[in-house]
């Protein structure tokens, strides 16, 4: 590591993952009112994720001792019927998959919880192996070495087609960094292409920052994490989902970063590659 | 259309049996390699358009998967016949291996 | 052969991979084609080291459909491939004596080589085990086979032929 | 039909990860727990989650087996 290298987007993003920290703190300390978050029960149709948000555990606790029956909420269920598959818009989420609108929307911190331990995992495997010796690999054939440079290219379209329909159809963030990861092993076994780890680095702060940068401004336009802010456009179109589709996409980016710099950092040495 | 699919399912499965029945009666390496491959690319050939024609909204990415499969299983059994020649495993009853005697090359 | 990346290489790897995109969303809308360009213009910016080998005869649609007849030919002895391995398995004695024998081939590019070595190990009886500069190193069934001549009338010729219509 | 599958995959993936834990081989048991993961990516997909049957395809299958073979080359291959 230089010194020289002082990343503005770095500090930044530190500074931003404090103050979400602080954030995730705050409901332990007081007892108050959410940011935002309106106690009617009434506007409960408008966003289900206040049964998600920290700050109204208790409250939830209380309305179920209350009143048992849960035919207030299905109402919200009713209303989806109405949905019809690439004519309807303005939707809550816009997304014509269920599961993405539950891990990015509903329930953002699981998401966010699950980057943070992906990369404290990287940060520790990076650090225990960067000490240790080069290892040599069998010099590839002919053959594949032109095969991995053929099939690579495609694999890591794959990965990029699976995180922008990541609210259309299965998949997502995760998968698709598998899948770029996979890519970046293939062409580092099999013609020996030798990755800049400076440039992987770059994206996958960049991207982390941004996500957390864009969740952050969702506390503030709607008051929950993670809230969507921009409006979406038709049920089941590409650029539907307004804020999940950029989340999701930063997220792939971000894991098939992180996964990338921890298999050349199996595969050799931290220190040989800095170049 | 169902019988139709039925049909080329039932060549793939049938071929993909032939390919492990083969692993299993073979006493070479590269002789278990040479059926595995074909039988394999054959087997995976045919379910796939079986299941074309049982749903034919997925056939352009069916076709993708065939495409991939015809590229990547012989460049896969290539470098396992490489692989497995260079840690020393021989051919059946010591045959002319040109491979193995880099003098006699031209012979 | 120079190492440089050639328009033409990079314009035929452009085409496909916007064609495997857009086989990949089938439904054909305007948003898909116009993100199928950029991903494939960033795809082929980034890869350009790797892409040098992708360069076809300079006629192009010519060499598209010499491309597509040895696919269909290709599958052709995929076929009698798969029926020589069932009359082999099923048989109720096994008696086979495999050899390696090299042959040299004609071909100079990269794909060329790669596309040659790739269906000689789907044909019959056949398994190419190296490869090096100019020589394939070839592991048959058969045991009648045996003089590299032999290999290259019986084996090598029929594809050569077709695969120097579209490739150097 | 469903029933009868569930249970070959059940016995499949028992097997599996019995091997995985008695095999003196290390690699043995590498390349079983990718079999277990691949199985279990298939109970997903049958159990209407393809979600979870991608991710665990693309990470228990190929990422996983990838990432202990290479600490398998800088330790030791037989067990003790």
């Amino acid at each position: 590591m230089r010194e020289s290298d002082f990343n503005v987007g770095k500090f930044f993003a530190f500074l931003f993952v404090l103050i979400l920290f602080l954030f995730m703190l705050s409901p332990l300390f007081e007892e108050g009112d959410g940011a935002k978050i309106d106690k009617n029960l009434s506007d409960i149709k408008n966003r289900v994720s206040y049964f998600h948000s920290l700050k109204s555990v208790k409250e939830i606790e209380r309305i179920l001792s209350d009143n048992n029956d849960f035919s207030k909420y299905r109402e919200i269920t009713d209303s989806a019927k109405t949905v019809i598959f690439g004519e309807s818009k303005d939707l809550e989420n816009g997304t014509a998959n269920l599961v993405t609108s539950i891990v990015l929307d509903y329930r953002g911190f699981d998401t966010l919880g699950e980057l943070i331990v992906l990369f404290i995992s990287i940060l520790g495997l990076t650090i225990i192996l960067s000490t240790l010796s080069f290892a040599k690999f069998e010099e590839p054939s002919f053959l594949q070495i032109t095969g991995v440079k053929f099939v690579t290219p495609f694999m890591i379209l794959v990965g990029i087609y699976i995180f922008l329909h990541g609210h259309l159809s299965p998949g997502g963030g995760f998968p698709a960094g598998a899948i770029i990861a996979t890519a970046t092993l293939f062409s580092l076994i099999g013609c020996k292409f030798n990755y800049r780890v400076s440039n992987l680095k770059f994206i996958e702060s960049n991207a982390g920052f941004f996500v957390i940068l864009l969740a952050t401004l969702g506390l503030y336009f709607t008051g929950s994490f993670f809230g969507n802010y921009l409006p979406t456009g038709i049920v089941g179109k590409l650029y539907s989902s307004s804020l999940i589709l950029i989340i999701y996409s930063l997220v792939g980016l971000k894991v098939g970063a992180e996964l990338s710099v921890g298999i050349k950092t199996l595969y050799n040495g931290e220190k040989d590659d800095d170049r | 259309m169902i019988f139709i699919a039925i049909i080329f399912i039932f060549i793939g499965v049938l071929f993909s049996f032939l390919g492990s029945l083969g692993i299993l009666r073979m006493k070479d390496t590269y002789n278990r390699l040479q059926t595995s491959t074909k039988a394999t690319t054959l087997g995976a050939f045919s379910t796939i358009i079986g299941v074309g024609f049982l749903n034919p909204s997925w056939f352009f990415k069916l076709i993708l998967i065939a495409f991939f499969i015809l590229i990547t299983s012989p460049i896969a059994s290539h470098s396992l016949a490489r692989a497995s020649h260079k840690t020393g495993i021989k051919l059946e009853e010591n045959q002319f291996d040109a491979l193995n005697n880099e003098n006699g090359e031209k012979k | 052969m120079d190492k440089k990346c050639s328009f033409s290489s990079f314009f035929n790897s452009f085409f496909l991979f916007f064609i495997i995109y857009l086989f990949l969303t089938f439904p054909f809308d305007i948003e898909e084609f116009l993100t199928g360009i950029f991903l494939s213009i960033i795809i082929v910016l980034i890869f350009k080291n790797f892409l040098d080998y992708f360069s076809l005869k300079p006629p192009l649609f010519l060499s598209l459909f010499y491309l597509f007849s040895y696919i269909i030919f290709l599958l052709w002895e995929i076929l009698k491939a798969n029926l020589n391995v069932a009359k082999i398995v099923l048989s109720p004695k096994i008696n086979i004596n495999s050899v390696i024998v090299t042959c040299k081939t004609e071909l100079k590019s990269e794909l060329g080589k790669s596309i040659l070595a790739n269906s000689i190990t789907l044909t019959p009886g056949t398994l190419s085990v190296e490869v090096k500069d100019d020589s394939l190193y070839i592991h048959c069934m058969d045991t009648k086979i045996t003089s590299p001549e032999d290999v290259y009338k019986s084996i090598v010729k029929p594809f050569e032929d077709k695969i120097k219509r579209f490739s150097l | 039909m469903i029933f009868w599958i569930f249970i070959f995959i059940f016995i499949l993936s028992i097997i599996s990860s019995i091997v995985s834990i008695t095999a003196k081989d290390l690699l043995y048991s590498v390349l079983s727990l990718s079999l277990l993961s691949l199985l279990t990516s298939i109970l997903f997909f049958i159990l209407n989650a393809p979600d979870v049957a991608i991710t665990e395809a693309a990470v228990g299958a190929a990422l996983t087996t990838v990432i202990f073979i290479f600490g398998i080359r800088r330790t030791e291959r037989e067990d003790k």
